[in-house]
């Protein structure tokens, strides 16, 4: 699977509340509901280490006890046409999605190494009950 | 950033559910899991008398024994990109896209789950080194079919060529 | 007029409730009030059929009795530089708008043949009353 | 995907308004449209006694009649994109907008509904065979102008050369 | 600072409701807690007068009596690739922020030149209480 991205969720301005907790890369419901669900990852490059991609892929997932396996509830994807010089690219995702208590909800993104976790107002991640 | 507007007690802890069985929080039990194939159309009210599974409708699907209340949407392989469809959606399964035939596969991320369905380059004039795969394109021969001959990166038939346009290289091999 | 979207509302991560209704390709409003409406729309080319466009769009539009001409509420455009070979875009819009009982809102789009109608967690519609 | 979190009964079912009328939820019944240019700011209170209508403030307009409670926004001309303004907004229409003087229409989509203004091409030494208009560019002549010689695909003048540096088109054409 | 954009809060789809309301160019907080706040620039180009950028930029801001500085709540940047005839680039922006009553709520952007004012639905800014 791809990779999970970590977040902050006490300092600056992130925060939780009314038992929606963060634990292990993950918010978990705490009441099952109709959530809407958001997240922006911004991409730049290039970087060393990695390849110059033709794309990037920001992905909100579900982990649920009931499946084994993580279903994706959101996709952003995005090719690259100026990644010789420097570039960077937000993708924002957000949507009502109906989750049940003990879900976990996760972000993907398709390359650890170009998301830019430099400012906690450039790449953010949360949920709130309707 | 995340927040939540609601004041909730926690929830009790749970104890892990045996093998086969999922905790149900609505039921506040294990419940037995649906078999792939199917979802759990109602919780079961006790562990002995098992949950209610329903098959998954059409244009649905579940891979995995599960106790979730919908089944996952089937993707569908996208026609106008020149995709085919490798194996059709089945309760149990997604659909498989693969290129139609004279096409390869262009991954467009390293899972490749995201793949545009390119035209196979023809070799004329040359030998083929490798077939046109779902995976790759013709590997053509670097070296031009006996009776062709190099013009640029291209290899061109000894017949439709008149002596006089015929330079020394196609001279060599149609004279 | 745009060529108008269809979509799912029962299969999947797709559901409708409280009486918001889906119905023509259009969501119908069921009480008066203020709503956050947004939509995701993913576009992928170059698709033969379709000469190379220069541009993308994505309108949410708003249908009502009280008026004969549908109203642009949100837009999203965005030019295209890198079509040569495979691209994806996203759109992805969202706002507040005031709506009364019976309006319908529809998604539009500049060319039909270039939604990637393949995953439902790429391509999304949703609205939710504050 | 689409959800609304409240709990609600089915509105009445409503007949058909006859013409120049609307239903009127909030009201329960039918009322007069107002006309194009205003908008409804109280509803009838019976079929007979009209709908209050006020005429839509400056800067919004509606261009039919209805029964909205607020005009739409008017549109704005792109001045830093060189776009002019080729009739105001007014109560019952729009902005309308073109190009400044000297440049024409690019379009960015199908509709035309956003387009660029390009400065159009002078066709210096070659004769004018259209006109540059709001939509299309100047069309030059292929030719030169007489006393003009090509160089390139360039018209450059007769009096500025001096015979050695003068080709043989240029000779042709000056000599 | 970077430029700060002017909006209408009354004409056509713009309006203002339970004390939120709009002076100087900000929104004003009436009363203490977690908002979603959302806005989207339609950025568009070239033009004349400003050099060729090769990057745009939208960050919505948060002025308090409590600190003498601007906080940057949400921040999208993106490079410019295509910008030799007429391009456009739509940025959304949303999420979850705890505010105090009487904090304000601005959108600031990197030129204001390139900013498309023309259509109130392709240039937008809000806020609600949860």
């Amino acid at each position: 699977h791809l990779p999970i991205l970590q977040w902050e969720d006490k300092r600056g301005l992130a925060f939780t509340k009314n038992n929606l907790s963060y634990s292990s890369n993950a918010l978990v419901i705490p009441v099952s509901g109709d959530y809407y669900v958001y997240a922006q990852v911004t991409f730049r490059g290039p970087v060393e280490s990695s390849h110059n991609p033709n794309s990037v892929t920001e992905i909100i997932t579900k982990v649920t006890d009931s499946y084994p396996e993580p279903t994706q509830l959101l996709t952003g994807t995005k090719t690259l046409s100026e990644n010789s010089n420097g570039w960077f690219q937000p993708i924002y995702l957000g949507a009502v999605v109906s989750l049940e208590v003990g879900d976990k909800l996760m972000v993907n993104v398709s390359d650890i190494k170009l998301v830019d976790y430099t400012k906690e107002h450039k790449t953010f991640f949360g949920a709130f009950l309707l | 950033v995340l927040v939540q507007p609601l004041h909730l007690r926690r929830h009790p802890t749970r104890e892990p559910c045996p093998a086969g069985m999922n905790w149900i929080e609505s039921a506040h039990q294990c419940c037995r899991q649906c078999p792939a194939g199917t979802f759990l159309s109602k919780p079961c009210t006790s562990p002995e008398n098992g949950s209610e599974c329903r098959p998954c409708p059409a244009g649905t699907f579940r891979t995995q024994p599960n106790t979730l209340r919908e089944c996952q949407a089937c993707y569908e392989c996208d026609r106008q990109a020149f995709q085919s469809v490798l194996s059709n959606c089945s309760a149990t399964s997604n659909v498989a896209c693969g290129c139609e035939p004279g096409r390869f596969r262009v991954c467009l991320d390293k899972q490749c789950s995201e793949f545009s369905c390119r035209k196979c380059q023809p070799c004329t004039g040359r030998l083929i080194q490798r077939p046109c795969s779902e995976a790759q394109d013709t590997l053509c021969d670097s070296s031009c079919k006996p009776d062709f001959y190099k013009e640029g990166d291209e290899c061109r038939p000894c017949h439709t060529i008149t002596l006089d346009t015929c330079g020394n290289e196609c001279q060599e091999v149609c004279g």
